[in-house]
């Protein structure tokens, strides 16, 4: 490759310089071909860490986008991660890559959602939306999914962890990120999303304390539109 | 809609759903179904009549001595009181919640629940990794730069811990005796050489075989040996003597 | 950079229509998503089998090799079948995914899992627990691994030199904090345990010296929140 054009390109013409200079066309080859070998979501920290010194991955990706814009490849933003991803209009042809997938029981559909839309979310608080205790397996199976993780635990008493949902999760749904689940603007503003105080008369739990609406906030601040 | 027109519509409902109330997840779920038959919003739904049916619902069940569980049976009781709530004045000298914020709070529940239910659909219903969209088929054989690394998954790390700490043998705070060199055992070899000992004999060439080299078996069993010589020398069994101050102890039988 | 500016073409260049037609662009579209996804290399044959009727693989194939031509990415054949495969100079960049793991044995988990529970611990704490010695190569794999690094010494005879968990160790397992670690009573729950008798209930980390409160102190805020 003809790198040593690249200042000469500069001084000529500074505002497509970056565009057209080698330099950065390599780049993005260089990404390109690291997230096609990949399986697994890249982020732009390991891909930085790859290449060489002084590339920006971030850069090459806007490029990268572009060019696979309307493509039968297409490249998608899972969290902080990139990869390259089959069209989702190409699925009638993929028959013969279909894995069969394990089907989730309703109890773990409901609770995987209830995950996504509300996390950070303590089991107890599953159980209260849910009005029924969730089963051993439940969790353990999104788990296994690597679809769940453990979050940070709830400042209140007993301290009970939280579970979130994983990049996994986001990769298998095609999502961005978690504030893309369908629907989700909608179900914030009928208040569906807030927890509120339960009046239920032998019921465990109570949210009243400082903590709790701090971490209500919290939750609100992370689906904030930016 | 009259009076009698609900009545069948709550015994139809009834009987379509006594068949198992187990096909139902719990109180709520058994609520919200029945809920439906009220075809209306869910925020815009009767309480009161839903109260109704669900004490008649369980009301049914046990007539057909259906095994109800017992959250099903502390909902009906919630519901009764909630419903003499509903339809007697409020009393200003009760404590607590409304009538109407504990209705608001049910009604709250279930469209939150219906809610969750629809967005499971609705999650359910996009597309997916390896259903729709796909991930790269081939993985790149690439050079290898065979570099070992190791990994364990929380689950691991979680069952790991989990096997230590419900380990049936498992004994907190117990000091290891594998380099201890007892009293007891002291004594007993003791007792079986002294009766070779007609001369003065260093007590330190007692220490039992292989307990001199190292360092902490051989301080137990030079202690335990020393001790177990007051004791024989106390019983009149062996005489004892030091010349100087930190020279080697020396004991031999005592006659008679 | 040889990129294919396709408007351009089209005026410059009527004969080639073809390449620019919904349907052909289709076509290409298709070929691309299903050598993308294929784990094989994949005939035109089978290309033809799976798209729909009338489609002519051949052909498109021909205008996916002139856009993959100079990219990181190239349409290569082997023998009569088709893939897609990084460009063979980009193969320096590969390097990373052809790290072997392999499962951390049985010894060293258990290690890691005491460490993480009971942070800051001694190698007797540790030994205590298990029941058994722990040998060096185990904590020297931990330490290798930066799963784990040396705490300050406990303010006991000897001052043994205390183990406590990595920033790596949080960012490899998932966690936000050590803290988050589930307990006895949470793995039960989630049916992460098997059901046997428990003969130890209660909270999993005693502090008892004066010493270990404060390191307690010290460990909080090592995984302040930043």
């Amino acid at each position: 490759m003809s790198k040593l054009n690249t200042d000469t390109q500069i001084i000529k013409n500074p505002e497509e310089s970056l565009f057209d200079s080698p330099l950065m066309a390599e780049q993005e080859r260089m990404v390109e071909a690291i997230l096609f070998a990949a399986a697994d979501p890249v982020t732009i920290k390991e891909l930085q860490g790859r290449m060489p010194h002084g590339c920006d991955a971030a850069e090459a990706l806007v490029y990268l986008r572009k060019r696979y814009d309307g493509r039968g490849v297409s490249l998608v933003k899972i969290g902080d991660a990139w990869a390259l991803r089959t069209a989702s209009d190409m699925g009638f042809l993929m028959q013969k890559e279909t894995v069969e997938t394990r089907k989730l029981s309703r109890a773990a559909v409901e609770t995987l959602a209830i995950i996504a839309y509300h996390q950070p979310v303590t089991r107890a608080e599953i159980e209260e939306i849910r009005g029924v205790s969730v089963s051993r397996g439940t969790v353990d199976q999104l788990i296994e999914l690597e679809w769940i993780r453990f979050g940070r635990r709830r400042l209140t008493p007993g301290r009970p962890v939280t579970f979130v949902v994983t990049q996994d999760f986001l990769d298998h749904f095609g999502l961005e990120s978690a504030r893309d689940l369908p629907g989700l603007e909608e179900l914030r503003s009928a208040g569906l999303l807030e927890s509120r105080p339960v009046m239920w008369t032998g019921d465990v739990t109570v949210y009243e304390t400082e903590d709790d609406i701090s971490d209500a906030s919290d939750q609100t601040e992370m689906f904030v539109d930016t | 809609m009259t009076t009698s027109e609900s009545d069948v519509n709550d015994r139809l409902a009834a009987e379509a759903l006594i068949v198992d109330v187990d096909g139902f997840e719990g109180p709520l779920d058994l609520l919200l179904t029945l809920s439906r038959s009220q075809k209306v919003d869910l925020r815009q739904i009767s309480v009161l009549a839903l109260a109704q049916q669900y004490l008649a619902f369980i009301y049914k069940a046990q007539d057909l001595r259906l095994e109800l569980a017992a959250d099903y049976l502390v909902m009906a009781a919630w519901l009764a009181f909630l419903k003499s709530r509903l339809l007697l004045p409020p009393d200003p000298s009760e404590e607590g919640p409304s009538g109407e914020e504990l209705a608001a709070h049910l009604a709250f529940q279930l469209e939150r629940l219906s809610a969750m239910r629809e967005s499971a659909a609705k999650l359910m219903a996009r597309n997916q990794l390896a259903r729709d969209f796909f991930a790269r088929g081939i993985t790149e054989d690439v050079t290898r730069t065979r570099r070992v690394t190791y990994t364990a998954t929380l689950l691991d790390l979680m069952q790991g811990y989990a096997r230590i700490r419900t380990k049936d043998e498992f004994r907190p705070f117990v000091l290891d005796r594998e380099k201890i060199f007892t009293m007891e055992e002291a004594l007993r070899r003791l007792r079986g050489l002294i009766g070779f000992a007609g001369e003065w004999t260093d007590i330190l060439s007692y220490l039992p075989e292989g307990w001199e080299i190292d360092q902490m078996k051989r301080r137990s069993a030079t202690a335990s040996t020393f001790a177990a010589s007051l004791e024989l020398a106390k019983e009149g069994k062996i005489e004892m003597r030091q010349r100087v101050v930190f020279s080697p102890i020396q004991i031999r039988k005592k006659d008679g």
